[in-house]
């Protein structure tokens, strides 16, 4: 199955109750492949093509407003087209799911993989001090189980939530283990579990009002050291990351997404020549595993972060060794995906001297 | 003879003076005060309650739903 | 076991499709597979690749600068993909529309004449199933059972009819493939 | 009979009152806007069809973001010019509630020309109030795409001029040829008459959504006395010499 | 004069070609301005007032793409929505001037001032590897001044530039010195000066192409490639900051904008306590001054990044020190604007300890 | 009378050549595309009106998007439907420039909806150009604003449903009752005759622009025969059937 | 020298022109300014307030927490910036409307009737005005022949004819201004 | 008698197979050819060329601008 093709599926079976979406290649197959499952039918999951990546993600909001688990999928430009709604989003603290298949950019840019739209989304695209949960697939399979996960903590903390897949993910075709059909929550479920939802308001609460506006700037900043308590504790809990052969490593590499992979293959290079490297894989790239590199790093003699850009990941990794171990760059970018060799030559060179 | 009598009762802290009942009223029942409420508004008052007949005009127009009408048949000799 | 295969040709001869039978061949002998197309607007009469990757593993890169097989359907395919082939690789082309032949002698080349097959088939969907039949035969990657059980994953339910058919095709481009050179052992 | 004027001033002789879905707040708009008396028939249908808890509102960005606060409803506050895509997923995921927008002319038919016309396009069920001031109204009187040729505002301080600034829009008339919508009107506020024939062409709207058959839109032509540099009443005279000639009050469609 | 109006003031005597804008609070006035000023009469300058924030950055892409200098400004919802408009001009290397007179977020927020868009702003607010050229003013002549200022860099570099304002600079009133009137561009002028701009294809030279697509991913890496070159040259270049009181200093502020202006009261108040805090205020927060504060930041016991944020600009301190001394954030936000006495109380604590 | 069939090749026979104005780069689209009959029509006009260094041509996202490489006219391309708001600014900065902008259906009437409906409404002076095939063509055949009712396409694969896709939109009419708007057609470019007709609208269009009265409006119904999954004869026919009667030919509007 | 204001009132008032006025009288002597609203939808019938500050060297913030003057012409600005006047400081109020008379005994409290004034005037626009004479009176930060200049300056050409009547209004409110308690020395 | 005689040279190369020319053609002149070109297609060419009569209906169709056509006028016996 396709990397999108598994968002779809997963989509379905996970009991989501929306997707508003609109065409951009490397990721339109989400939307036809929803399209052809035709979930209105099974499951009553609506999908609707909107006339623009500003309207779906207004759509977003209308429907997370209501309780409802909704998403839409997008690649760069049409992202960017969102930044203001994801602003609304956060500032409203209203859950959904976002899935951008990175592609080459700036502007039209390319269809090819890339991964420069981090800094987009990890430390905010849009005005204002908020974050996204961001979440970054290294597999078909994690397209499909970050689904759920996604939804998951956007309900919980109730924050917007981003899946950061690129065109190589959402491309190829994986075997994909999806989970079973879960049911969509009823309308009374939803009354009962998201209290703050706009569902009509019954004579037994107060009519609930989802807003990010706030005219006294005082009440403005308490509002908002209520969202910077909400991402410390994200920071505290959510943190995931995957390491692999790090515990004899003199050197660490930090790559998400198809950068992990195409590292690890690297990795195996740089072994099969005895230089011990080991991976970490940010699965969270918000919250960022800060304390995980500090520690791993300071056994370290050098870090090589790498990722389909030129440079944006890399400032989290010196954010988080603050200067303690030498933290490199490398990556292919505007489209071009590096190969093993090219990561573990840049390795021996950046960090070994070559 | 049968007559409709009306009287109005201005909220007066939510009214704002803006006038628009006082156009609205067919028998010009309606002034605004010369004093000023809470808000700094000159607020509206039944100037000439005789004339009112409960049309509820005033209280159509007003943006603040500060106009409660009330309104009577009575009989008159 | 991991085999890294490029195939590639013209948009509309079928290579996504038969790479894609490939791969769900693969899953279906219980290994792992990925299928990485090259996409967008170049599919409109330009060229088509796909890279499919079977193997006993876990893959990390699905997408690669050097393969063990490239199947070959134009010219432009040629140029571009007879120097990745791994030495001791495979390449397989079909020479219709092939102007300048494959020059290397450090790997394995055999050609198809599946266009033409197909032109006497009156048949020019199954082009592809020809190709894919040639393939098998020099390097059989999966077995064919599992060959039909993954076309039959791969088509909609409404196209099953046709299955039998490709099945031809399939055996078809077996009988025919030819060995051009061997690498000198 | 002052005294009879006092007399009849009980529960049982009234023929007027506050809705009671109005909340109590205060609303913050200047003296005469017509904004409050849209919101007070929004609130009146409500009432008496018994909706409350049926009802979904959707606020603009403008002057009547803050309506959330005026009539107690769920509501969701939208970005600017975003209320039909908002409208569009609450009435699909939640297809038993009623739904209904409400904005200003800068947010409907400038920023979100594009949301407006594929909302009215795709036929979502959920009624749509558009209140045509012809002004940016909180953002302090700048010219909107409704502002009428030669009037004046501070992004057009010597009066609009079509040849640098654009023509007026009527959005309304688009939206009404658009397959999509089952009822387009235009109304106003600005006498007592006027409000009668509002309310029940909100009433309309309201009512036509029970039968799932599409977007049912009401315009209503508005002031914005602070926006127009005149005070209420002055407003509403202007209004009908200028903006009743282009905008002419009635209904355009109903299917 | 106001901030607001300076900027407009300033655009017509530096003989900008055209303003496209949308209003939004509390930069409204700008536009207002440039209607009362009429300057299509005197200079011929265009002013037009857009449909939307999408529309007027794409204007300004027009507008640009002709060699023009053209701008627009707004504040931040508006400039969220310009985001993948930005990345556009980024990525076909359009120079144009965009203000950002910023308000508290996120969401629709508050219309107070914050300056909770830095990370928008000079990390990269739309999608790929692009950079703003972002200048911060600190005073309306800072305003005025600035307009050309990021004209001129826009043009030299052929890339976007932004001023980042916010509701305070933009709303204040100070004492202004104007430049004289000087000429627009003729658009002979124009077709030299710029000879890659759309002129109307005379018979002497090819076609010319205002793009950001590519297709090939390599040559589109390449074209990233010359960004980034383009890029180090402005950090090598382009890198403005003032700063005061630093020689004797035991401590340093950096801050920019209205918090410096604050930041500079506190120093004050902390100088007669005899606590010695010297203030470095980037002037240009991308190119940001790293290299000065490393330097100074070697000789101090502590840094103090102070922004109406929760903290933005403070890892780009920290990026600049590598860890070699303490660096803390202090900031209100959400619209509220920290006064001195907090300002110097916070460096007590956090930095002295209290 | 083969030999006089060569004979007659020399260069003072010529009836029909390539225009200069188109450059040597093969079309990337796929055979039997309506793009490469339209773009041949605007490179004939821009050739035959000697416009050539004096028009600015604004390329979509879409298909078209490389419509840069084929005619040799300065171009700039521009973001997906922002198309007007580019030729907004190009034309009011260069009024001695002829502009045109070129897109598609999604471009233009989807995603760009606002711009273009404020750019004709504001009257901007410039000619647009609008091809309108039913679908997305670049990206592989999802359904456009445009797409016919019942018609396939991978984002409505079993047929555009009215009641869940929304309708089939007529952006066209919506433009010609604008007051920007001074020429607005509906043409298509299947047979050589239609293809006369409409290269004659695209020169009306240019024409009209001397006068700097609006915007010029020239739609083309085209066929997208990958996106229909036809061959480019039969999509042609099935267009005639299917498309002309919902999108039927002709002016719409001259002022 | 150095002065910090806040003038409040309702929206209506002329509370950001009268600040306007004073801060290009400022700018007439020669002095650094600034002029700082509170804006936005509050306009609308709510308070509104604008901070100035006269001062001979650069001024760091316009935004203030503490004042040397408060002009305080309604209930909710007096329930906001009593308490914020610096000790020693002024404290200038119109009593019209107002319910809650200041109560601080460490600052300089002035009344001035300048809405009545206003209205026996019968010219509600110049009431700022008068209020601007009443501060000016009690403290001349800047010198009459400057705030005319100001007032020159501030006003639109259109508007000139009535700077004679302001100029009466100004010097009006230095009449009527009324000492309501002094700070005991 | 006069007669209107024409002929067609198309680009090969650059010719896609469309048949919109074969279409278009109101003499059945054009024809695709069996072989196909560089990029694979089989390009249109005279099948049948005294039937031309250079009315130019083949090349306003094609979308690639391959066809050139000729005419001249004959006197035919
Ligand atoms: C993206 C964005 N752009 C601009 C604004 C500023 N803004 C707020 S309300 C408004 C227009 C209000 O006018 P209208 O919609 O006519 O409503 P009114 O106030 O007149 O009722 C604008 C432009 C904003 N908040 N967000
Ligand atoms: C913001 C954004 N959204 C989506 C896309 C993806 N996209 C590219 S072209 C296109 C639509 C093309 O359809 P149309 O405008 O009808 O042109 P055609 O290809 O049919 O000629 C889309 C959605 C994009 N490039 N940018
Ligand atoms: S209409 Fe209402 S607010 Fe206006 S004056 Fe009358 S009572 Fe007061
Ligand atoms: S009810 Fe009618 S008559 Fe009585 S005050 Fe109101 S408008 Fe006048
Ligand atoms: S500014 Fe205009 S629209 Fe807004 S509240 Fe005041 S009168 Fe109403
Ligand atoms: S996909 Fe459609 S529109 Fe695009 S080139 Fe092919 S036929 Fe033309
Ligand atoms: S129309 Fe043109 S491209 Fe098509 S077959 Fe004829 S010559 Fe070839
Ligand atoms: S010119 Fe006319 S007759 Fe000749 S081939 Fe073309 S279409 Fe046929
Ligand atoms: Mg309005
Ligand atoms: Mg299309």
């Amino acid at each position: 199955m396709k990397g999108n093709e598994a968002i779809a599926e997963a989509a379905i079976r996970c009991g989501a109750d929306g997707y508003f979406g609109y065409p951009i290649t490397p990721q339109s197959e989400v939307m036809e492949k929803l399209m052809e499952l035709q979930p209105w039918n099974s499951t009553g999951m609506v999908v609707l093509q909107a006339e623009s990546e500003t309207a779906s993600i207004n759509m977003l909001y209308g429907g997370a407003g209501c309780g409802k688990r909704v998403m839409t999928s997008s690649s760069s430009p049409g992202i960017s087209l969102m930044q203001e709604g994801l602003s609304y989003m956060a500032g409203a603290e209203l859950p959904c799911l976002v899935v951008n298949v990175v592609r080459g950019g700036p502007g039209l840019g390319t269809i090819q993989p890339s991964q420069s739209d981090y800094f987009q989304s990890v430390k905010g695209g849009g005005h204002g001090d908020y974050k996204l949960i961001v979440l970054a697939p290294a597999s078909v399979q994690e397209m499909a189980d970050f689904v759920e996960l996604g939804f998951d903590l956007a309900f919980k903390y109730r924050n917007p939530a981003m899946i950061l897949s690129d065109g190589m993910i959402g491309q190829m075709m994986e075997k994909v283990e999806l989970k079973p059909q879960q049911k969509r929550w009823t309308d009374e479920e939803v009354a009962q579990m998201h209290p703050w939802a706009t569902t009509g308001k019954p004579e037994s609460r107060d009519y609930n009002i989802i807003t990010s506006v706030e005219l006294d700037s005082e009440a403005h900043e308490k509002f908002n050291h209520r969202l910077q308590v909400k991402y410390r504790e994200l920071e505290e809990k959510e943190v995931r990351f995957e390491t692999t052969d790090v515990d004899d490593a003199d050197y660490l590499i930090v790559a998400y997404g198809s950068s992990a992979r195409i590292s690890a293959a690297a990795i195996e290079i740089l072994r099969e020549k005895g230089i011990k490297v080991g991976l970490l894989r940010p699965i969270t790239l918000y919250p960022f595993p800060t304390k995980e590199i500090q520690r791993l790093g300071a056994k370290m003699k050098g870090i090589l972060s790498v990722e389909m850009s030129s440079g944006q990941m890399v400032e989290d990794v010196r954010l988080a060794v603050e200067g303690k171990v030498k933290v490199e760059h490398f990556g292919r970018y505007g489209g071009v995906v590096h190969s093993p060799d090219e990561v573990a030559e840049a390795l021996e060179q950046k960090l070994i001297g070559g | 003879m049968a007559k409709m009598i009306g009287a109005i009762e201005v909220d007066i802290e939510t009214c704002k003076g803006c006038s628009l009942c006082v156009e609205a009223c067919p028998t010009d029942v309606i002034a605004l005060a010369d004093e000023v409420n809470g808000k700094g508004y000159n607020y509206a008052y039944m100037a000439n309650p005789d004339a009112c007949n409960g049309c509820t005009n005033c209280a159509l127009v007003c943006p603040d739903s500060c106009i409660t009408v009330y309104r009577k048949k009575v009989e008159m000799a | 076991m991991k085999e890294e295969i490029i195939i590639a040709g013209f948009g509309g001869q079928g290579v996504l499709s038969m790479g894609k039978i490939l791969a769900y061949s693969g899953v279906m002998q219980g290994q792992e597979v990925t299928w990485m197309p090259s996409y967008g607007p170049e599919m409109r009469g330009g060229t088509a690749n796909v890279t499919v990757v079977l193997s006993d593993n876990r893959i990390s890169s699905p997408i690669l600068h050097a393969f063990d097989t490239a199947i070959i359907l134009n010219q432009q395919s040629m140029d571009k993909f007879e120097p990745l082939v791994k030495p001791g690789g495979l390449l397989l082309y079909d020479p219709n529309g092939i102007t300048r032949h494959p020059e290397r002698d450090d790997i394995n080349i055999y050609k198809i004449e599946a266009a033409e097959e197909a032109a006497q088939l009156k048949s020019a969907k199954t082009f592809n199933m020809i190709v894919l039949g040639a393939f098998l035969k020099v390097k059989p990657v999966v077995e064919m059972e599992n060959v039909l059980k993954g076309l039959k994953k791969s088509l909609p339910e409404r196209h099953h009819h046709l299955i039998p058919m490709n099945e031809k095709a399939i055996q078809r481009g077996g009988e025919i493939v030819k060995e051009v050179t061997l690498v000198k052992a | 009979m002052a005294e009879i004027t006092e007399d009849i001033k009980v529960a049982e002789n009234i023929v007027h009152k506050k809705s009671s879905v109005l909340t109590d707040k205060v609303m913050h708009y200047c003296p005469g806007c017509s904004h409050g008396v849209v919101h007070k028939l929004l609130a009146e249908v409500i009432e008496e069809m018994g909706i409350q808890d049926k009802t979904i509102g959707v606020a603009p960005v403008g002057c009547s973001v803050f309506i959330y606060n005026y009539l107690a409803i769920d509501w969701q506050e939208a970005a600017h010019g975003r209320a039909p895509a908002l409208g569009t997923a609450i009435s699909r995921l939640r297809p038993d509630r009623y739904v209904v927008t409400y904005q200003g002319d800068g947010d409907l038919a400038a920023i979100g020309t594009a949301e407006t016309i594929h909302a009215c396009n795709r036929g979502e069920n959920m009624v749509m109030i558009f209140i045509n001031n012809g002004i940016y109204g909180m953002t302090g009187g700048q010219m909107a795409p409704t502002t009428l040729e030669g009037m004046k505002a501070s992004t057009c301080p010597f009066g609009r001029d079509p040849k640098t600034d654009g023509n007026p829009l009527k959005i309304t008339e688009i939206v009404a040829q658009l397959p999509g919508t089952n009822f387009v009107t235009r109304q106003a506020v600005h006498t007592a008459a006027a409000v009668r024939r509002t309310k029940k062409a909100i009433r309309k709207a309201f009512e036509k959504q029970k039968d799932k058959t599409g977007t049912s839109f009401v315009e209503v032509v508005s002031t914005c006395n602070s926006g127009w540099k005149m005070n209420p009443v002055d407003s509403n005279n202007w209004m009908e010499e200028n903006m009743f000639p282009f905008y002419p009050l009635g209904d355009i469609k109903d299917v």
